[in-house]
């Protein structure tokens, strides 16, 4: 569904990626690890455009979407957990979920009821605004946030991050359950290595801006990964 | 305190101020030496135009100092600037005597035209050289410091700083327009004689002005570069781009502010007073918000944040306007305008920050540890 | 009915005089060729003495400065403008005579004091016109310029008069022309009672002009009511000063909405925002030349048109500025106070060069001439108009901000541009529409403005001061905070105007903003909390 | 009670903060001994970091009583005196000086005289270098130097934060999530940082990883709504049903 | 070729723009009109045009462009008294000459300068007794902007109508800054202060922008010139022009010229002025007058001395005599000051003035004021040798 062919990207003069491939398919979670610094957060802004890359290609449903804006990108259903949040602050939660409706027909435009059964805690506080919530709670208002454009493919940058565990559990379901539904296609970038496990379906990990190491979930070897993520 | 001393002198700014000084130093002797046939012979006209720019460069560097370093944003510079002049003007008014057209040997003319009795006492001592040059640096400095102290210790920032050193600005324009204020109203101090008992009006005393312009720019500017190059410099700098967090790092924000932001106004001051010998007038018009927007404009064309980006922006813009009003009186706010919009769409880092990046591209190197024109901290 | 027919049998009577004085009409009419005013002054009395109806065509042409003579003969003539030249008209009969050339006749001049007595000849000769309008008018006249010799023809008119309304003019009217005449005292003292009645400062100062050696009981009434009408004139002043508060917060209002929307919602240090509402008030400058010249009958409607016109020109040249320049120092937001100074002089400039530097006439249509008086308040009717027009504009934006997409969508955008995109949000478009919507309403904002103030390449300068203090001192990004701010600005300086004087009353001002911010560093209704910080 | 309050290094009682009505804080006490290390932890939103926000003067309490080495009443300090008394803070969200190098950043958070002529005539000194140095080499952030601050990715921020606050040397360290965003490896070895400093220092870590909390082995404070819920070992609190319930899930 | 350089000195921008730039236009016909009557000495004249841009340092600096570098022979230029104040040094230093059209506070005498426009004298005074003599006005406002022209122009008035057994209770003084816009509350006032039972008029020294705001406040309160007249000093065709002057009939000016004045001269200058510019709704005003008297004596002076050296030509200034538009004969006089006829005249609402009232002959312009005690003392008469104004000893070389 979502495949991204040889892409490097640089910021100014320094390169951040290297000819960075990647193939996500509908219905499965694949997981995109590594350091820090090492460009997991810049394949994602490549991918949703809000960073030119200087060559490769990156396609949805095998059209090429390097052209278009992230705009576009967002209203052909690719949707983003950015690290950091990123919730419009003075919006109120409510509105914050809102602005995903610019993805929406008009006749889908509401706020899908499940949603707050996963994040109950928005619901008590829809009047709130963002940049108000705890920090946790941002991360919850992001992932919902994206979950409202009904997307097709799902970016998550450290979704967990800041998050309480019970409610990692439950966002490890929530995925499950997209996946499971079949048409998601999930792109995880996550530290959190038992949780990426648990989840993926396929995986990638980077270092310095390549990637070094790929393949199905259960034929990964954890030493090999784990090698990467130590320094 | 040597380290203070010391770091004003880098080789950039080095042979940035050889140049400046050579060149004026140059102008300055072909005006007097050379005769007024030679083709080198430097006219008086253009004596007191470079002196004037040296004067705005001076005041455009002060800005830089607050805004490109510590992200302030005065829109009412022109304020300190106006009321150094002002000081300045006492005194040459004073100086005048009762070669005044009523002879009036206490009383400056529109004084005595309006009726005043007696010299209002804040006029008292600007006779006296001394007296009124310390006024030039404590008016302003003082305004500085009890306007910064108030704002800075309630937090005010970003465009409500911006806004209410504006309305200062307004405000005090409105007060000097004021014929009761005893300072001339509307058509200020003028009609200067003499300083320090030199003619003003003497080829001599311009060229004297002059140097004395460009040695004020030069020492500004290497207090300005002492300063930013200090460890001092690199607070405010971190309190542009994170006040709050530079205040959990135990600084005292206000009072830092409160430091430069005075010794700002006291470089304007300076600026102002060697400007009103030189162009003969100073009028509450140099309140006008416009004329501090003005300011920050020949700052953001030269470069923000760059001490020679300032010194160059102010000189430009300002020959640009002497150039354009002469040679298309009827159309160069097109060309001005114009340029302002150019500026910001292709330099955006303005002049300096483009032949940095220039350079940069050419020699493909970057000066180790420096870094490049940081992103324009946001407001 | 008895007096009816009094009345008939003396008009009756008077008729053939009148006729056979029509000769001495013209004669007088022609003897106002003359040069000296007190000369004039003494025809004109003499026309009125004439009690000739037919005489008011002539006076009202002269007052209104239609009276020529034609240089060739010297003959008196009302002149009317025509296609080249003038029309020259019979004084009495009002028939065309020739058409001559404009330097042909000679305007036969008028001043205040000939302007005084036409008025008060004309309220006498006209005080038994048919229509209603005229003789409330005529009773007008006679009461602004008061003329004993006029008491005789008020007290057959009152006779005459149905109309309640008019009546008590025309005996108000009365009043005040007893007070000059050489009337007893008692009939003096009620005409003070009536006019006590009437209050008002024009009453007032009929009052004090009483002569010092008026009878004591006359000068008892007098001050009676002079102390009874100030009593009510200083009810109505405080009442007054607010009004006149909310006129001006209504004014700065106006001109801060479209900043409140391009520096307030969208962060941009507009410094065109003034050049906007210029362009606005050049609209409405060529929509009503546009009119002038082709259907003058649609005058009034000038503004209707206006409105939308300017809120497209400016809007369009506000998109134009958003994609040609802002767009790109998104995240710069302190140069755009350098590009937009730019813009500003190049739109000024452009300005200047299309249609000249000086003012352009602006008229008020006609329903927003003049006054209303309520009380002794007066209200002119081109500010209850803004007053009205600044909060329609302030509801209708806050509904298009609250209550659309569209209007969601600019303030996520404005506070994260990247993410915003990152949702599907057209972040470009909304940019354009953004300032666009700010730029148009400035654009009205100068429809407004120019009903009260020069329409002059300055005009933009001479309201970004207030307006970025308004919307400063409101709160940036609150629109309640901007029409907080500005009324509260308006009815300050209006406070503090009668006694501080207009110059100090806005230095004040100023100062209590730089107060104010201290003790509120984020305006009056600044936002709180983690939100603001982050 | 007065006993607690002089050997404490920090010392919060009865204290409450509300926005708009809403009780983030609500009646909350806590008492730290000198050189102690506590975790916090708590659901989202329990009033954690606003418990740092109050300590650090960034927000005030509307009421109850905050001390620090017993004597000094917190609330009547702003952000940066209290910095200066050595409290030191991590935020939750990495907040660094962007526009100037990784270099500058320590240089500036490093423990010198604060004052403005002080520092207008300050000259770095060689210990004042070997510092840096060490830090740099501690938090992995020695090859980037010399580059800006803003240019790094969110975990480098993570640690450069790490190391502004070990510059600062503060008495009293605040560490709201340090690991987040951080591998497995680096989030051990940051509790390993921690405990070294713990030696000498106070320290407040904030942190929803249960195995960094594990590995970290001190006190554990559970807030919950703005009060105390549970305080103890961690397997203490684990083992509490409420925690469990609205914390750790099953 | 070699031309004769003349600088205009006049604000092209800015907010003085909005009045100067009428006065370059005008300073290019006159030229141009010049040039095609052969020029002067032979020569062709050459206007340089610069712009200081309603900045009043920017007017010194310009002028020394116009003198220094450009080699301009006479300047015609500036506006407000600030300005001429900043350019006034020099022109004194570099000795060349200025002519200023403009009506002014006067307390100021200049070898370098020859003032064409009106003093108090010859505008306040006159309009004032007209008001006392005429309209029998005896409580008075006097409204002006707040800077040295209304100032010193109500001071002499208040000296004037005090000398005149006003009482001090009878005057009411008000400033308002630059470009007021909001005259709710002193029209009100002025209303309030009129309702005292005396005849009240109100002298406006208000300036430029302030006006337009000014009258369509009073239109539209409803103060009629045959209540409260109104008669200003700063208001020329050129203001009104911006107005729908409708309600204002009846209010009143004081100028040494009016465009509606009937007479061959005017009519000519009218219809070069429409033929020049392009534009027949365009006006003419007093200002515009007084460069072409000035401009035309200019000439004059130097045919007359052969040359356009400054010392020769001022010399020559002295008694030039030209035709006024108005009629009658403006004479320049030695303390730089013309004789010229005072009118006044009311708005009509055609936006132009009709004269109701003309001095008899002309009256000469007092460079320093009666009513002001220090000033009375000076007199100005810069003939050879020249002396300042009022001093024993001369002040200036014997030139040249
Ligand atoms: N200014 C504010 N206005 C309204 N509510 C606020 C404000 N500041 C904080 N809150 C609320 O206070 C509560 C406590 O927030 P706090 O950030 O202290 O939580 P936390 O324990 O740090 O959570 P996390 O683990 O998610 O970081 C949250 O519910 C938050 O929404
Ligand atoms: N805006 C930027 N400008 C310059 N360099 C950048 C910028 N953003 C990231 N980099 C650099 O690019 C490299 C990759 O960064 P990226 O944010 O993609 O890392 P990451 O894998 O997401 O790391 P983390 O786990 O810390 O989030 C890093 O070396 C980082 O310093
Ligand atoms: N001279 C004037 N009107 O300023
Ligand atoms: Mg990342
Ligand atoms: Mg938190």
């Amino acid at each position: 569904m979502l495949n991204v062919s040889d892409i490097n990207l640089s910021y100014g003069a320094s390169q951040a990626l290297w000819g960075v491939s990647l193939d996500v398919a509908p219905g499965t979670v694949t997981c995109l690890m590594g350091r820090n610094g090492v460009g997991k957060t810049s394949t994602l802004r490549a991918i949703v455009g809000q960073h030119p890359v200087s060559s490769g290609e990156i396609r949805l449903d095998g059209n090429p979407v390097n052209a278009m804006k992230p705009f576009e990108r967002a209203r052909r259903g690719i949707a983003f957990v950015p690290q950091g949040r990123e919730i419009f602050p003075l919006l109120t939660v409510r509105e914050n979920l809102e602005t995903g409706y610019a993805c929406l027909p008009r006749a889908e435009r509401h706020v899908p009821e499940d949603l707050f059964e996963l994040f109950p805690v928005l619901k008590d506080m829809l009047g709130r605004r963002g940049g108000d919530l705890s920090g946790g709670q941002q991360q919850q208002l992001a992932i919902a946030r994206a979950l409202v454009t009904r997307p097709r493919v799902l970016l998550l940058d450290e979704p967990t991050e800041g998050i309480q565990p019970s409610i990692i559990q439950d966002i490890g379901r929530v995925i499950e359950l997209l996946r499971d539904r079949g048409d998601m296609a999930i792109l995880l970038v996550e530290q959190y290595f038992d949780f990426a496990r648990d989840l993926a379906d396929r995986f990638y990990v980077m270092d310095r801006g390549e990637i070094v190491l790929s393949g199905k979930a259960d034929e990964m070897d954890e030493d090999d990964v784990r090698r990467h993520l130590t320094v | 305190m040597k380290g203070f001393v010391f770091r004003a002198f880098d080789r950039g700014g080095m042979i940035f101020l050889g140049i400046l000084l050579g060149v004026i130093l140059l102008l300055g002797l072909s005006n007097q030496l050379l005769p007024a046939s030679s083709p080198l012979h430097a006219p008086t006209y253009m004596v007191s135009l470079v002196g004037k720019y040296l004067t705005y460069a001076l005041l455009a560097l002060s800005v830089d100092l607050i805004w490109g370093y510590c992200g302030i944003l005065s829109l009412g510079h022109g304020a300190f600037f106006a009321l150094g002049g002002y000081a300045m003007g006492m005194h040459l008014m004073r100086q005048i005597g009762d070669r005044g057209v009523y002879g009036n040997p206490d009383l400056p003319d529109f004084m005595v035209f309006l009726n005043y009795d007696g010299l209002p006492w804040y006029w008292y001592g600007f006779d006296m050289f001394w007296f009124a040059m310390a006024m030039v640096v404590l008016v302003p400095g003082a305004l500085a410091f009890v306007f910064g102290w108030f704002a800075f210790r309630s937090r005010v920032t970003g465009v409500y700083l911006s806004i209410i050193t504006q309305a200062m600005t307004f405000a005090l324009m409105l007060a000097f327009f004021r014929n009761n204020m005893g300072f001339g109203g509307n058509n200020g101090l003028t009609d200067f004689k003499d300083i320090l008992g030199f003619d003003l009006q003497s080829d001599a005393t311009r060229v004297g002005l002059l140097f004395a312009s460009a040695a004020a720019l030069a020492l500004g500017f290497l207090i300005c570069k002492s300063v930013t190059r200090s460890k001092y410099g690199k607070v405010i700098a971190a309190v542009r781009d994170a006040e709050a967090r530079t205040r959990f790092l135990g600084y005292r924000v206000d009072r830092y502010k409160l430091a430069v932001f005075t010794l700002s106004a006291c470089m304007a001051g300076v600026a102002g007073a060697l400007y009103v010998p030189q162009v003969g007038i100073i009028n509450p018009s140099e309140f006008a918000p416009a004329v501090s927007i003005e300011i920050v404009v020949w700052v953001a064309v030269g470069g923000r944040g760059t001490l020679y980006g300032a010194v160059i922006g102010a000189i430009l813009v300002n020959y640009a306007k002497t150039y354009f009003t002469g040679t298309l009186p009827d159309v160069w706010l097109f060309a001005l305008g114009g340029l302002f919009i150019g500026a910001t769409l292709f330099l955006p880092k303005g002049l300096v920050g483009a032949a940095r990046a220039l350079w940069e591209r050419r020699t493909g190197r970057r000066d180790p540890g420096k870094p490049a024109l940081g992103p324009a901290p946001a407001e | 009915m008895a007096r009816f027919l009094a009345l008939l049998f003396a008009l009756c009577l008077c008729l053939p005089a009148i006729e056979a004085r029509a000769d001495d009409l013209t004669g007088l009419i022609e003897q106002l060729n003359t040069d000296d005013y007190a000369e004039k002054e003494a025809i004109v009395a003499k026309i009125a003495a004439t009690g000739d109806a037919r005489a008011a065509g002539a006076l009202t042409a002269f007052r209104d400065g239609d009276l020529y003579s034609r240089k060739s003969d010297g003959k008196v003539f009302i002149a009317r403008k025509a296609e080249s030249g003038r029309d020259l008209l019979d004084p009495i009969t009002g028939e065309f005579v020739e058409n001559v050339g404009s330097r042909d006749a000679r305007r036969i001049g008028v001043n205040n004091n000939l302007r005084r007595a036409i008025d008060s000849a004309l309220g006498a000769l006209t005080l038994l016109a048919k229509d209603p309008k005229v003789r409330r008018a005529a009773a007008a006249s006679l009461f602004g310029s008061p003329d004993p010799e006029a008491i005789a023809s008020l007290d057959q008119a009152i006779a005459n008069e149905r109309d309640e309304a008019i009546l008590e003019a025309m005996m108000q009217a009365r009043a005040a022309s007893v007070l000059r005449s050489d009337l007893d005292t008692a009939t003096k003292v009620e005409a003070v009672r009536i006019l006590a009645e009437k209050g008002g400062r024009d009453v007032m100062s009929m009052l004090k002009r009483l002569p010092a050696d008026a009878p004591p009981e006359l000068r008892q009434a007098a001050v009676a009511a002079i102390g009874d009408i100030k009593d009510r004139l200083a009810l109505w002043a405080t009442a007054q000063n607010i009004y006149y508060g909310i006129s001006l917060g209504s004014v700065l209002l106006m001109a801060a909405i479209g900043l409140a929307i391009t520096f307030g919602v969208m962060g941009v240090i507009n410094m065109a925002h003034g050049e906007m509402v210029m362009l606005g008030a050049y609209t409405t400058f060529v929509v009503q030349e546009v009119i002038r010249n082709h259907a003058p009958g649609l005058f009034d409607g000038s503004l209707a048109l206006a409105i939308p016109l300017a809120f497209l020109v400016s809007g369009a040249v506000g998109v134009a500025i958003e994609r040609g320049i802002i767009r790109y120092l998104y995240g710069r937001p302190l140069e755009t106070l350098l590009a937009t100074w730019g813009v500003s002089l190049v739109l000024q400039q452009a300005v200047r060069t299309i249609f000249g530097p000086t003012n352009q006439e602006v008229g008020n249509p006609s329903f927003m001439s003049g006054a209303v008086e309520i009380g002794a308040m007066t209200m002119t009717y081109n500010r209850i108009w803004i007053i009205c027009f600044a909060f329609v504009v302030l509801a209708a934006l806050m509904l298009v901000l609250r209550g659309t997409p569209l209007g969601l969508q600019m303030r996520a955008v404005t506070q994260n541009r990247r993410m915003a995109g990152a949702m599907g949000i057209r972040t470009d478009w909304v940019d354009a529409m953004t300032f666009g919507l700010g730029s148009g309403i400035a654009g009205i904002a100068g429809v407004a403005l120019s009903q009260i103030d020069n329409v002059s390449p300055n005009l933009g300068q001479s309201y970004i001061v207030d307006s970025f203090m308004v919307v400063v001192f409101g709160g940036v990004g609150n629109l309640w905070g901007t029409l907080v701010g500005a009324l509260t600005l308006g009815i300050a300086n209006k406070f503090l105007e009668p006694f501080a004087g207009a110059v100090l009353a806005k230095i004040l001002i100023l100062v209590f903003i730089i107060l104010f911010i201290q003790k509120r560093p984020r305006g009056l209704f600044a936002l709180k909390g983690r939100a603001v910080e982050s | 009670m007065a006993q607690q309050l002089t050997d404490s290094i920090l010392y919060l009682d009865g204290v409450s903060v509300s926005f708009d009505g809403f009780k983030a804080l609500n009646d909350l006490s806590l008492v730290m001994g000198r050189g102690e290390m506590r975790a916090i932890i708590g659901p989202n939103g329990a009033g954690k970091t606003t418990m740092m926000d109050v300590i650090t003067g960034k927000t005030r309490p509307d009421k109850g009583e905050v001390f620090f080495e017993g004597s000094v009443d917190l609330t009547k300090h702003d952000e940066a005196s209290i910095a200066e008394l050595g409290i030191g803070r991590k935020f939750q969200k990495p907040t660094v000086f962007e526009t100037q190098t990784v270099f500058d950043n320590l240089e500036l958070a490093l423990k010198a005289d604060r004052s403005v002529l002080a520092t207008l005539l300050w000259r770095r000194s060689k210990e004042a270098d070997q510092r840096i140095d060490e830090i740099l080499a501690i938090t992995r952030l020695g090859d980037h130097r010399d580059r800006l601050a803003g240019s790094l990715s969110h975990g480098q921020k993570q640690w450069l934060e790490i190391g502004m606050l070990l510059a600062q040397d503060p008495k009293l360290l605040l560490v709201d999530e340090p690991a987040a965003g951080m591998t497995d490896d680096e989030t051990a070895e940051t509790a390993i940082l921690l405990k070294d400093i713990a030696k000498t220092h106070s320290v407040v870590v904030v942190e929803h990883d249960m195995t960094f909390v594990r590995d970290l082995g001190v006190r554990v404070t559970v807030l919950h709504e703005g009060s105390v819920l549970a305080e103890g070992s961690l397997d203490t609190v684990s083992a509490n049903e409420r925690v469990v319930e609205v914390y750790l899930g099953r | 070729e070699e031309t004769i350089k003349v600088g205009v000195l006049h604000s092209l921008s800015g907010t003085m723009a909005i009045s100067e730039t009428t006065l370059k236009d005008v300073m290019l016909m006159l030229i141009e009109d010049q040039n095609k009557k052969g020029g002067l000495l032979g020569k062709q004249l050459e206007a340089v045009v610069v712009d200081p841009a309603s900045n009043w340092p920017l007017f010194a600096e310009k002028a020394r462009e116009l003198i220094e570098v450009e080699k301009a022979n006479v300047v015609f230029g500036c506006w407000t008294s600030v300005s001429r104040k900043s350019v006034l040094p020099v022109f004194e230093e570099l000795n060349s000459l200025l002519f200023y059209p403009v009506q002014y506070e006067g307390e100021e005498s200049s070898k370098n300068v020859f003032y064409t426009g009106a003093a108090p004298n010859q505008q306040a005074i006159p309009a004032v007794e007209y008001l006392m003599n005429v309209e029998g006005v005896e409580r008075w406002v006097l409204a002006g902007t707040d800077y040295v022209y209304p100032r010193t122009t109500n001071k002499i008035l208040e000296a004037f109508l005090k000398a005149r057994g006003v009482a001090p209770e009878d005057i009411m003084i008000n400033y308002t800054p630059f470009g007021h816009a909001d005259w709710q509350t002193i029209v009100a006032d002025i209303k309030n202060f009129g309702s005292a039972g005396k005849k009240t008029a109100v002298v406006s020294t208000i300036n430029g922008d302030a006006n337009v705001p000014f009258y369509k406040e009073l239109g539209n309160q409803g103060i009629a010139a045959q209540d409260i007249p109104v008669v200003a000093f700063s208001v020329g065709e050129e203001e009104l022009a911006g107005i729908d002057t409708g309600p204002l009939v009846g209010h009143l000016a004081a100028w040494n010229y009016f465009m509606s004045v009937d007479t061959p001269q005017n009519d000519s200058f009218i219809g070069k002025w429409h033929a020049f510019i392009g534009n027949e709704d365009r006006v003419t005003n007093d200002p515009m007058e007084a460069h072409y008297i000035g401009f035309q004596m200019w000439v004059q002076a130097v045919q007359q001395a052969g040359t356009t050296d400054v010392d020769a030509v001022r010399q020559a200034m002295y008694g030039q005599e030209v035709p006024n538009l108005t009629g009658g004969v403006a004479v320049m006089n030695t303390n730089h000051h013309l004789s010229k006829p005072v009118l006044i005249g009311e708005i009509q609402d055609d936006g132009q003035f009709q004269t109701v009232w003309s001095t008899e002959g002309v009256v000469k312009g007092d460079a320093w004021s009666d009513f002001i005690p220090e000033s009375s003392k000076l007199t100005a008469n810069w003939t050879y040798p020249w002396v300042c104004g009022g001093c024993e000893k001369p002040k200036y070389g014997s030139g040249s």
